[in-house]
C-alpha cells in the first residue's frame, strides 16, 4: 500500500490491515481492542465526521463485523469544495461474546448508532451511556437483525396468534 | 323596529358569516385552480360537527365556547348593519373594543382547561398578534372618534353620510389605508394565519374541539370575519342605508382580504408583529397626528 | 433655696466616697452613682422652674464676679444638667448588671467624675473653671474607654488621649490668650469687653478655644478619635460618651462662641461645618459593618445636625438644636445600652451577627427599635418633633441657601434611615441558622432601657412638656446682654 | 360617632392585639377580626357626615385637627373594608407562621394609620399618620425575610425621601400661612404665586407619587408587593398605595383648587398635562414589563403600577368624567387587585409558597372557587364589560377622546391590551393547563380565604352591573371639587356624546348566553374526560410535560426584551451603590494613624487662623 | 341536485351531513400518505367531495390509515381512533393494512389491521392511486347511506375483544379502557 494514511497507520498501530474497496475507499481492518485508538487517530487525522456505524452478521464465520464510516470534506486553496474523503474502519467481534468498546468518547454521534446496533444485533457496547431501546416496542429473544432470527416463525407466533374479532360475540 | 333588529342582526351576521366561510373556501379553491366545495359546505360541516359526540374537559371548557360565541353576537348588536344598531346607546365603540376581546378570551379560557399545549401556544400567538394589530387599529379608531367627536358607531356612520365617507376624506384616508393593511391580521387569514396553524400546532386553540364545540367555534370564526369587515364598512366606508348595500360593500372588502390570503405565504409571529408595527402603524400614526392637529 | 453648687459638690464628694464604699462592698459601690445622679436629677428639676424665671448665679468663695469663680445656672445649664443626671442615673442602673468584671470600684469612681466634669462644664461661668471641669471629663473618659483592657480599647484610649490632650493644650493656650487680653477669666466679664480689643488676637483665641473644645465636640476634622473610642469602650460608657460627653463639648463651643465671643459672623461657617460633619458622619456610618462604629459615626452626624441647627441662630432653630440634643441623648444612649447586651449575647460586633436577636432578646430589640425610630425622626417618637423644629425654623428663614442646605440635611436623614433600618431588618427578619434559647437582658438593664423608651415616647407625643425650657434656653444662648447683665449684676 | 374614638379604637386595637397574642392565639385572632369589623361599622356610620374636630391642642404650636367629608369617607371605607377582609384572609394564611401577633398588630396599625391619614384635617397630622403608616408598612414588607429585606429597604428609602419632601412642603406652607388646616391653607393658596404653588405641588407630588408608585418613583413597588405576605400585599396594593391618590386629590382639588390647578404651568406646558403624560408612561412601561414576569405576585405588582397610571391619568386630566373615572378606578382597583393578591395568597398557601408561574398549572381542577373569583378579578382588571373595571376605564377613555387627547387615550387603551396579555398569562399559568402530579391531592382553599375573595368578587360584578351606586358617591365628591355633575343613573351615565348603559349590556349578555347555551346543548352530548385524555398526536399524554407555560410570550419577548429594561430602577440601584462607595471612600479619612489625626487638628487650626489673617472674612 | 338527494336531505339530514363532510385526520402512518397531497390539492381536489384534512383527531370523522402499521404506530393509531368523536369511519389504504403487504413477514409490522381497530373499508393496491381514494369515498357514502359504516359501533360493542387484541401486541397500555364494557354494550343496544 502506498496510501499515506495507510503508511501512518501502519507505523502507529500493530495488527492493522489495509484493504482497498471496490469503489476505491480505503478500509482499515483492526482488532476489536484497537477500535477506539484508531478512531481517535483518524479523528485527529482530519476524519472528523462519523457518518454511520453499521454491522454485518457473518453467521458462518461466527462473528459480527462492525463498520465505521468516517469522512471529511476537503477544501482547495480558495475555500471551494474539494470533494469528500472517506475511510472505512472495520472490526470483528465474536458472536458468542458480542461486545465492543463504545465510540461515544470519540464521536458523540456514535450514541444513537450504537444504540440501534445494540437493539437490532444485540452487541453490547462497553461504556455506552444509555443502551436503551431506540426503535423497537417489543422484546425479542433473539435480536431481530441476527441471521438466526426466524421472522416467519416470529410473525406466525406473535401477529398471527392474535385472533380475529368475532363480530357476533 | 329596534326590537326587530335585535333578532335580525344576529341572524344576518350568522348567515353572512357562514356565507363568507363558504365563499372563502370557494374563493381560495378558484384561485388555486380547483373546483372547491359547494358554497353551503360550512353548513354541512357545522351540522356534521353538531351531531358528533365529542369530549368535554370540564365545565369551563363548555362555558368558554358559549361565552365566546355569545359575546360575538353581542358585538354584532352594536353594529348598525345598514340600519340602527340595537345596542347603540350602551357604551359605543369603546364597548365594542372590549367586547371584541371576549371572543378570543372565551376560547382561551375554554382551551386552557383542556390542558393541551397546542391550545396554549395558539392562544399565546393570538394574543401577541392582537397586540400587534391593536396598535394601528387603536390609532385608527381613535383618529375616527377624535375626528367625529363621538364614541358611538351610529353617529360616525351618520356623520359620514352627511359628508364624504371617511376613507375618501383627507386626514382619515391614512386611517383607511392602515385599516386595509391590517385587515388580514384582524380576520386571522394569511399572511397572519399563525393562530390556528394546522400543521404546526394542530389548529391551535381549536385543537381540543370536536363536535358541537367545533361547530360553535366555526360559527364564532365566521362572526369574527363578519365583525372585522363590517367594522371597516361602518367606520370608514360610511356604512349603508339598507342591509343590501351594506352586504355588497362587505363583499368587496372581503374579496380584498381573501385575495391577500390567497396570494401570500404565512409569516412567523415576530415577522407579523414587526410588519404590523412598521407600515400600518406608521400610516395610522400619521393619520392620528393629522387628525389631532388639523381636526375636522 | 437649693444652690446649684450642690449639683457639683455632692457628686464630687460621693465620687471620693466610692473607693471607701467599695472597700466595704464592691456591690454597694455601684449604687453610689445611682444615688448621686438621682440627687442631681431631683435638684436640677427642682431648680428648673426657678431658673426659667431668672438664672441663678452662684459665686464660689463669696467673691462677686468677675473676681470669684462663678457658677451660672441658666435654663440651658439646668436642662443639660438634668439631662446629664438622667442619663447618668439610667446608665448607672444599667451598669449595675453590665459592669461585673474588672476593677468595678474604679469604674464607678471614674464614671462619677465624668458626670461631675460634665455637669461642671454646663454650669460654670468661668473660662478656666470650664477648662478644669473639661479636663476632669476628658481624663476620666480616657481611662474609661480603656476599661475593658483589651488591645483595641487601649489603642483607642491612647489615640483619644493624644488628641484630647492636644485639644486641651490648645484650649489652655486660648484661655491664656484671653487672660492676657482681658485680665479676667469670667465669661461675662470677657463678653462685656470683647469689642474693646483688636479683633485678630481675639480671633486667634477663639480659634484655639473652638478647636480645643471641638476635639471633644466631634466637629468634622477634629473627631477622628470618636469612632475608635466609642466602639471600644464598654457600652455603658459609649452611651455616656455619645449621649453626654460630646454634647457637653458642643455646648462649650456654643457657649464660647455665642456668649463669650458673640461671634455672629462665623455662624455661617459653622452652619457649613455642621452640615459637612452631618454628611460625613452619615455617609461613613452607611458603609459600616460594625454596629458600635456605626452608632459612633451616627453620633458624629447628629452632632453635625445639632451644630447646624444651633448655628442658624434663630430662636426656633436653637430651640430645635437643644431639642435635638435631648433627643439624641435619650435615643443614642438607649441604642448603645441595647446594643451592649445584644453584642454581649452574640459575641461579635458585626451587624450580621445580630441576626435573630428579635427572637432571642425581644425586649432589648424592641428598645433598640424605638431608639432607631426616634433617632431617624419618625413620629410618634422624640426625634420627630426635634427634627420638625429644626426643619421648620430653617425653612422659616426664607433664604434659598438655607432651603438647599435643609435639603441636604434631609438627604442625610434618608441615609441615616437606610443604615439604621438595615440593622432593624437584621435584628428581626433575617432568618438565623440555629435557634438559640430566648434570653433577654437582665431586669435592671431592661428597666434602664425602658426608662429611656418611656421618655422617648412621652416627649415624642407631648413635645410641649419641654419646649418652654428649650425656648428660654434658646433665648439665654442668643441674648448675651441678658447673660452679662445677670452675672455682672 | 367621634373621629377621635375611631382612631383610638384603631390604634388601641392594634396594641391590644399584640398583647392578647401573648395570652392566646385564638383570642387574638377573634379580637383582630372584631376590631377590624368594628372599624368598618364605625366608618360606615359616618356616611354623608362632614365635620371637623380638633384633637390635639398644639403640637409645637401647630394644632392637630380631624375632619371627615365625602372624599375622606370614600377612602376610609375602602381602607377599613379591605383591611377587615385582609385580616379575615390572614386567619388562614398566617396559620402556623411565626410572629403572628406582630403581624396582626402591624396590619391593624397600618389600617389605623391609613384611617388617620384620610381623616386628618390638617397637614401635620396627615404627615404624622403618613409616617406611622410608612414605618409600619416597612416592618410588614420585611416580615418574610430573605429577598423581602432588600424590598423593604428599597421601599423605606424611597418612601422616606417622599415623606421628607412632604415634610419640607408642609413646613414651607406653615411658614407662609401660619396654619396647616386644609381650609386655611386653601385660602392662602388661592392668592399665592403660581411658582410657589408649583413648588408645593412638586414637593408633595414626590411624596404622593412615591406612595402611588407613579413612574419614575415606582421602583420600590414590584419587589415590595411580591415579597410581602399575600394578605398584606392585598392591602398594600389595594389601598395603601392609594393614599397617594388621596393625597393628590386633596392637594389638587381641595388645597390648590380646581381652577388654579388647571391653569398652572410654565409657559404653554400645563402642569396637569405633564402629570397626565406621566400617568400615560406609568401605564405603558409597567404593563409591558408585567407581561414577562414569572412570579405571580411580581406580575400583579407591575400591574398595580400600571393601574396606578390609569388613576393618575384620570385625576390629573381634570375633567369631571376623568376625575370621576380616576376615583372610581381607585375603588375598583382596590377591589380587584386585593382579590387577585388574595388568590395568589390562597395558591401560595396550598402549594407551600410556590408562586412561580412556570411551575404551577391546572389548579382549576383542585381550586375551582378560587379560579372563579380569579377570573372575575381578572375580568375587572382587564375591564371586561359588566365588571367594575370597564366602567371606570370607559369614563377615562371617553373623556380623553372627547377632549381630543388621542395619544393619552391610545396609551390607556393599548395598556388594556397589555393587561389582557399578562392577565391571561396569570390565569393560564396558575389555573389552566396540565395539573402537575405533585398537586393532585391538593385541597381547596380554606373558608377564611374563600369568604373575603368571594365578597370582593361579588363587589366586582355589582359595581360593574350597577355602577351608579359608587358613582353617586363619587359624583358628590366631584361636585364638591367644583366639577359639574355627571348625571349618574343606577346603570351608568346619561350623556349626549355616548351614554353608558350596563343594563342593556347585561340583558343582551344574558339572552345571548342563554340562547347560545341552548343551541349548544341541543347538539350531541359530550363525554366528560379528564385532563389525561388530551390530543397528543396519538401518544399518551406525558405527565408534567404536556404544558406550555414557560416563556409564555416568547416571540414577543424576543422582540421587546431590549426595550423593556427598568432603567429607572437600575439608576436608583446605581445611585445607592455610589452613596455606599462614597461612604466607603470617606471612611478612609479616618486612617487609624494618630499622627494623621493630630495633623488634622493642627491644620484645621492653622487654616482657620490663616484665612482670618489673610482675608479676614469674619 | 336530483330529487332523490333532496328527499334524503329532508329525511336524514344528520346522515347526509356526515356523508358530505368527511374530514380526514391528518396523520401520516405509512408511505401511502404520499398519495394524499395530490388528492387534496389542485390536481384531484378532494374538497369538492367535502373531504378535507383536519389537524387533530378531535375534529375529524374519517381515519385514513395510509400504509404499513408498525407496532409503535399501532399504538398511536388506536389512540387517535379512540379520540375521534363518533360517528367515525376508518379506511385502510393499501395492501399493508389488509394483510401486511410487502411487510407480511416483518418482525415489527402487524399484518391485519382489523384485528385491532374496526375498518369500514379497504383500498387495495400498492400504492393505490388518488382516484382509488375517491372510489373509496363514494363507496363509503353508500355504506353510510345503508348504515353499514358502523365500525365505531362494532368497536364499542366488542371493545373487550379489541382491547385484548391490542394488549396482546402492545403489552400493557398507557391509558385506561375508554369504555366500560357493560356501558358500551348498553349504549350500543339502545342506539340499535
Amino acid at each position: 500500500m502506498t496510501n499515506p494514511l495507510g503508511t501512518r497507520l501502519d507505523a502507529t498501530f500493530k495488527g492493522v490491515e489495509l484493504r482497498s474497496g471496490v469503489d476505491g475507499r480505503l478500509a482499515v481492518v483492526v482488532p476489536r481492542e484497537a477500535i477506539v485508538p484508531v478512531l481517535t487517530f483518524l479523528k485527529e487525522d482530519g476524519y472528523d465526521y462519523l457518518q454511520l456505524i453499521s454491522c454485518v452478521d457473518w453467521i458462518d464465520r461466527g462473528e459480527f463485523e462492525l463498520v465505521y464510516l468516517l469522512s471529511f470534506y476537503t477544501e482547495d486553496e480558495v475555500g471551494r469544495d474539494g470533494g469528500k474523503q472517506e475511510v472505512l474502519l472495520k472490526a470483528t467481534v465474536p458472536r458468542e461474546q458480542a461486545s465492543a468498546p463504545t465510540a461515544t468518547g470519540v464521536f458523540a454521534i456514535a450514541e444513537p448508532h450504537e444504540r440501534e446496533i445494540h437493539e437490532l444485533y444485540g452487541i453490547h457496547f462497553e461504556g455506552h451511556p444509555r443502551l436503551t431501546p431506540l426503535f423497537l416496542d417489543r422484546d425479542y429473544e433473539i435480536p431481530p437483525f441476527r441471521k438466526d432470527f426466524d421472522t416467519k416463525q416470529y410473525v406466525a407466533d406473535v401477529f398471527d396468534r392474535v385472533p380475529p374479532i368475532d363480530e357476533e360475540g | 323596529m329596534r326590537i326587530l333588529w335585535f333578532v335580525l342582526s344576529p341572524l344576518m351576521a350568522l348567515a353572512v358569516g357562514l356565507f363568507f366561510l363558504g365563499l372563502s373556501r370557494r374563493f381560495m379553491a378558484r384561485i388555486q385552480w380547483r373546483v372547491g366545495p359547494p358554497l353551503y359546505q360550512p353548513l354541512i360541516d357545522i351540522l356534521r360537527q353538531f351531531t358528533q359526540k365529542s369530549v368535554s374537559h370540564g365545565p369551563l371548557f363548555d362555558l368558554g365556547v358559549v361565552l365566546s360565541l355569545a359575546s360575538s353576537f353581542i358585538v354584532v348588536l352594536f353594529m348598525p348593519l345598514g340600519g340602527t344598531a340595537p345596542l347603540s346607546s350602551s357604551g359605543g365603540l369603546l364597548a365594542v373594543l372590549y367586547l371584541m376581546l371576549l371572543g378570543p378570551l372565551g376560547i382561551a379560557l375554554s382551551g386552557g382547561e383542556a390542558a393541551n399545549p397546542n391550545v396554549s401556544i395558539g392562544i399565546s400567538r393570538k394574543l401577541i398578534l392582537a397586540v400587534g394589530y391593536e396598535v394601528p387599529f387603536l390609532m385608527i379608531v381613535l383618529a375616527l372618534m377624535t375626528y367625529y367627536g363621538t364614541i358611538s358607531i351610529g353617529e360616525i356612520v351618520a356623520a359620514q353620510r352627511e359628508s364624504a365617507s371617511a376613507i375618501a376624506s383627507f386626514p382619515l384616508v391614512f386611517s383607511g389605508i392602515a385599516y386595509l393593511l391590517i385587515l388580514p391580521a384582524m380576520l386571522g387569514v394569511r399572511p397572519f394565519e399563525v393562530v390556528g396553524a394546522a400543521q404546526e400546532i394542530s389548529s391551535g386553540p381549536a385543537a381540543e374541539y370536536g363536535g358541537p364545540y367545533l361547530a360553535l367555534a366555526t360559527i364564532q370564526h365566521g362572526l369574527t370575519m363578519f365583525i372585522g369587515i363590517s367594522l371597516f364598512v361602518n367606520l370608514l366606508w360610511g356604512g349603508a342605508s339598507n342591509p343590501v348595500v351594506f352586504f355588497l360593500k362587505m363583499l368587496v372588502v372581503f374579496a380584498f382580504g381573501f385575495w391577500v390570503n390567497a396570494a401570500f405565504p404565512r409569516l412567523r409571529v415576530e415577522q407579523a408583529v414587526r410588519y404590523l408595527w412598521r407600515w400600518p402603524t406608521l400610516i395610522a400614526f400619521v393619520g392620528l397626528i393629522l387628525v389631532a392637529t388639523i381636526g375636522r | 433655696m437649693v444652690s446649684p453648687v450642690l449639683l457639683l459638690a455632692v457628686p464630687l464628694g460621693l465620687a471620693l466616697c466610692v473607693p471607701l464604699v467599695g472597700r466595704v462592698s464592691r456591690r454597694a459601690a455601684g449604687f453610689v452613682p445611682v444615688i448621686a445622679s438621682l440627687f442631681n436629677l431631683v435638684v436640677s428639676i427642682r431648680l428648673l422652674p426657678t431658673v426659667l424665671e431668672e438664672p441663678i448665679v452662684a459665686n464660689l468663695g463669696g467673691f462677686p464676679p468677675p473676681f470669684g469663680i462663678t457658677l451660672f445656672a441658666g435654663p440651658v445649664g439646668m436642662l443639660l444638667s438634668a439631662l446629664i443626671a438622667l442619663a447618668g442615673l439610667v446608665v448607672s442602673l444599667y451598669a449595675l448588671s453590665y459592669i461585673k468584671t474588672g476593677p468595678t470600684v474604679r469604674y464607678h469612681t471614674l464614671y462619677m467624675l465624668l458626670l461631675v466634669g460634665a455637669t461642671g462644664v454646663v454650669l460654670t461661668g468661668d473660662v478656666f473653671n470650664l477648662f478644669v471641669f473639661f479636663e476632669i471629663l476628658c481624663i476620666s473618659s480616657y481611662a474609661l474607654v480603656a476599661y475593658v483592657g483589651d488591645r483595641a480599647g487601649i489603642e483607642a484610649s491612647v489615640k483619644y488621649l493624644i488628641q484630647g490632650a492636644l485639644g486641651s493644650a490648645l484650649l489652655l493656650i486660648g484661655i491664656g490668650l484671653l487672660y492676657g487680653l482681658f485680665g479676667t477669666l469670667n465669661m461675662a466679664d470677657i463678653a462685656a469687653r470683647i469689642d474693646s480689643v483688636d479683633s485678630v488676637p481675639v480671633f486667634v483665641a477663639m480659634a484655639l478655644i473652638v478647636v480645643g473644645l471641638g476635639v471633644e465636640a466631634a466637629i468634622f476634622p477634629l473627631n477622628a478619635w470618636l469612632p475608635d473610642a466609642h466602639s471600644s469602650a464598654p457600652s455603658s460608657i459609649s452611651a455616656i460618651l455619645s449621649g453626654i460627653a460630646i454634647q457637653v463639648g458642643l455646648y462649650a463651643v456654643v457657649r464660647m462662641v455665642f456668649t463669650v465671643f458673640g461671634a455672629s459672623s462665623v455662624l455661617l461657617f459653622f452652619v457649613f461645618l455642621g452640615l459637612l460633619t452631618l454628611l460625613i458622619g452619615e455617609l461613613c456610618a452607611f458603609a459600616q459593618n460594625n454596629i458600635k462604629r456605626m452608632l459612633a459615626y451616627s453620633s458624629i452626624g447628629q452632632m453635625g445636625l445639632i451644630m447646624f441647627a444651633l448655628a442658624i441662630a434663630t430662636t426656633g432653630s436653637v430651640t430645635g438644636g437643644l431639642f435635638q440634643m435631648v433627643s439624641h441623648t435619650l435615643s443614642k444612649a438607649l441604642l448603645f445600652l441595647a446594643v451592649g447586651y445584644m453584642v454581649y449575647r452574640s459575641g461579635s460586633l458585626e451587624i450580621s451577627s445580630l441576626e435573630g436577636m428579635g427572637r432571642r432578646m425581644p425586649l432589648t430589640s424592641f428598645a433598640f427599635t424605638i431608639g432607631v425610630f426616634s433617632l431617624v425622626g419618625l413620629p410618634p417618637f422624640i426625634g420627630f418633633p426635634s427634627k420638625l423644629l429644626i426643619v421648620r425654623s430653617a425653612l422659616a428663614e426664607q433664604g434659598v441657601l438655607l432651603q438647599v442646605l435643609i435639603g441636604l440635611v434631609l438627604l442625610a436623614t434618608v441615609i441615616e434611615g437606610a443604615y439604621f433600618f438595615r440593622v432593624i431588618q437584621t435584628v428581626y427578619f433575617k432568618k438565623e441558622e440555629g435557634q438559640e434559647a430566648r434570653q433577654d437582658a437582665p431586669p435592671m438593664a431592661l428597666l434602664s432601657m425602658f426608662v429611656f423608651v418611656a421618655f422617648i415616647v412621652v416627649i415624642g407625643v407631648y413635645p410641649n412638656l419641654i419646649t418652654d425650657v428649650l425656648e428660654s434656653g434658646a433665648s439665654e444662648l442668643l441674648e448675651r446682654a441678658n447673660y452679662i447683665g445677670s452675672v455682672l449684676g | 360617632m367621634s373621629l377621635g374614638l375611631l382612631l383610638i379604637v384603631a390604634f388601641g386595637g392594634s396594641l391590644l392585639t399584640y398583647l392578647l397574642g401573648k395570652v392566646s392565639a385564638r383570642t387574638r385572632d377573634a379580637f383582630a377580626v372584631l376590631i377590624s369589623l368594628a372599624l368598618v361599622v364605625m366608618v360606615a356610620s359616618l356616611y354623608g357626615k362632614a365635620f371637623r374636630v380638633p384633637f390635639y391642642g398644639g403640637f409645637l404650636g401647630m394644632p392637630l385637627v380631624l375632619r371627615i367629608d365625602g372624599l375622606s369617607w370614600l377612602f376610609a371605607i375602602a381602607a377599613s373594608v379591605l383591611g377587615c377582609l385582609s385580616v379575615v384572609f390572614s386567619l388562614g394564611y398566617m396559620k402556623g407562621k411565626e410572629r403572628t401577633s406582630f403581624y396582626y398588630s402591624m396590619l391593624l396599625l397600618v389600617i389605623a394609620a391609613m384611617l388617620g391619614v384620610v381623616l386628618s384635617g390638617d397637614l401635620l397630622s396627615l404627615f404624622i399618620f403618613w409616617e406611622i403608616m410608612s414605618w409600619s408598612t416597612f416592618l410588614l414588607i420585611s416580615y418574610n425575610g430573605g429577598p423581602a429585606l432588600a424590598a423593604g429597604m428599597k421601599y423605606f428609602v424611597m418612601s422616606f425621601v417622599g415623606s421628607l419632601a412632604m415634610l419640607a412642603g408642609v413646613l414651607t406652607l406653615h411658614g407662609s400661612f401660619g396654619t396647616l388646616e386644609f381650609t386655611g391653607v386653601a385660602a392662602g393658596m388661592s392668592s399665592a404665586s403660581p411658582g410657589y404653588v408649583l413648588a408645593i405641588l412638586v414637593l408633595f407630588g414626590v411624596a404622593f407619587g412615591t406612595k402611588n408608585a407613579i413612574w419614575p418613583f415606582h421602583a420600590w413597588l414590584p419587589p415590595a408587593h411580591s415579597e410581602a405576605p399575600s394578605p398584606f400585599s392585598a392591602v398594600l396594593s389595594g389601598i395603601l398605595i392609594k393614599m397617594g391618590v388621596y393625597g393628590f386629590l386633596l392637594l389638587m382639588f381641595v388645597i390648590v383648587g380646581l381652577r388654579t390647578f388647571l391653569s398652572l404651568g410654565v409657559g404653554r406646558i400645563e402642569f396637569h398635562t405633564v402629570l397626565s403624560i406621566i400617568g400615560a408612561i406609568t401605564i405603558l412601561l409597567p404593563t409591558f414589563i408585567a407581561i414577562f414576569q414569572n412570579d405571580a405576585k411580581r406580575l400583579l405588582a407591575w400591574s398595580t403600577v400600571a393601574q396606578a397610571g390609569y388613576i393618575i391619568l384620570g385625576i390629573s386630566f381634570g375633567t369631571s368624567l376623568s376625575v370621576a373615572g380616576g376615583m372610581f378606578h381607585f375603588l375598583n382597583h382596590a377591589v380587584f387587585k386585593a382579590l387577585l393578591f388574595m388568590v395568589v395568597g390562597a395558591v401560595e398557601y396550598r402549594t407551600n409558597g410556590v408562586r412561580d408561574l412556570d411551575s404551577l398549572g391546572g389548579l382549576i381542577k383542585r381550586m375551582p372557587v378560587t379560579f372563579i373569583v380569579a377570573v372575575i378579578g381578572v375580568c375587572g382588571l382587564i375591564g371586561v364589560p359588566l365588571t367594575n373595571g370597564f366602567v371606570s376605564k370607559w369614563l377615562i377613555y371617553k373623556t380623553l377622546i372627547l377632549e381630543r387627547s388621542p395619544f393619552l387615550a391610545f396609551a390607556a387603551l393599548f395598556g388594556t391590551w397589555g393587561t389582557i396579555l399578562y392577565s391571561y398569562k396569570f390565569l393560564h399559568n396558575i389555573f389552566l393547563g396540565q395539573l402537575p402530579q405533585r398537586y393532585e391531592d391538593m385541597e381547596r382553599a380554606p373558608f377564611t380565604m374563600l369568604l373575603p375573595m368571594t365578597i370582593l368578587s361579588v363587589v366586582v360584578v355589582l359595581f360593574g352591573v350597577l355602577p351608579g351606586i359608587p358613582l353617586a358617591v363619587i359624583d358628590t365628591i366631584g361636585v364638591s371639587f367644583g366639577f359639574e355633575s355627571l348625571h349618574v343613573t343606577p346603570w351608568g351615565i346619561a350623556s349626549d356624546t355616548g351614554a353608558l348603559n350596563t343594563v342593556n349590556m347585561l340583558v343582551a349578555a344574558l339572552v345571548g348566553l342563554v340562547v347560545v347555551w341552548c343551541v349548544f346543548r341541543s347538539g350531541a352530548r359530550s363525554v366528560s374526560v379528564g385532563q389525561a385524555d388530551s390530543y397528543a398526536a396519538g401518544a399518551a399524554v406525558p405527565r408534567d410535560k404536556y404544558q406550555y407555560s414557560v416563556r409564555f410570550y416568547a416571540p414577543l419577548r424576543r422582540m421587546m426584551a431590549p426595550y423593556l429594561k427598568d432603567f429607572v430602577d437600575s439608576f436608583y440601584m446605581r445611585l445607592a451603590g455610589w452613596v455606599r462607595g462614597l461612604g466607603d471612600g470617606l471612611r478612609r479619612i479616618y486612617t487609624g494613624y494618630v499622627g494623621d489625626y493630630v495633623m488634622y487638628i493642627l491644620v484645621f487650626l492653622a487654616v482657620l487662623i490663616f484665612v482670618q489673617i489673610a482675608w479676614s472674612p469674619w | 341536485m336530483d330529487r332523490n338527494q333532496l328527499m334524503k336531505w329532508i329525511k336524514a339530514p344528520t346522515k347526509m351531513a356526515h356523508k358530505y363532510s368527511l374530514n380526514a385526520v391528518y396523520f401520516c402512518t405509512g408511505c401511502g400518505v404520499i398519495e394524499v397531497p395530490p388528492t387534496i390539492t389542485s390536481r384531484w381536489d378532494a374538497e369538492r367531495f367535502g373531504v378535507v384534512p383536519t389537524a387533530t383527531a378531535r375534529q375529524a370523522n374519517l381515519f385514513l390509515i395510509t400504509g404499513y402499521v408498525s407496532v409503535k404506530t399501532l399504538r398511536a393509531i388506536i389512540r387517535t381512533y379512540e379520540q375521534m368523536p363518533e360517528p367515525k369511519y376508518t379506511v385502510g389504504f393499501g395492501s399493508c393494512t389488509i394483510n401486511g403487504g410487502m411487510y407480511w413477514d416483518s418482525y415489527n409490522t402487524i399484518n391485519q389491521l382489523d384485528k385491532y381497530i374496526p375498518i369500514d373499508g379497504y383500498i387495495a393496491g400498492c400504492m393505490p392511486r388518488p382516484e382509488a381514494i375517491f372510489v373509496a369515498v363514494t363507496h363509503l357514502w353508500t355504506l353510510i347511506d345503508k348504515d353499514m359504516a358502523d365500525g365505531y359501533k362494532r368497536y364499542r360493542k366488542n371493545y373487550a375483544a379489541y382491547r385484548a387484541n391490542q394488549e396482546m401486541i402492545l403489552g400493557e397500555m398507557e391509558w385506561p379502557p375508554i369504555f366500560q364494557t357493560e356501558v358500551a354494550t348498553a349504549i350500543t343496544e339502545r342506539e340499535g
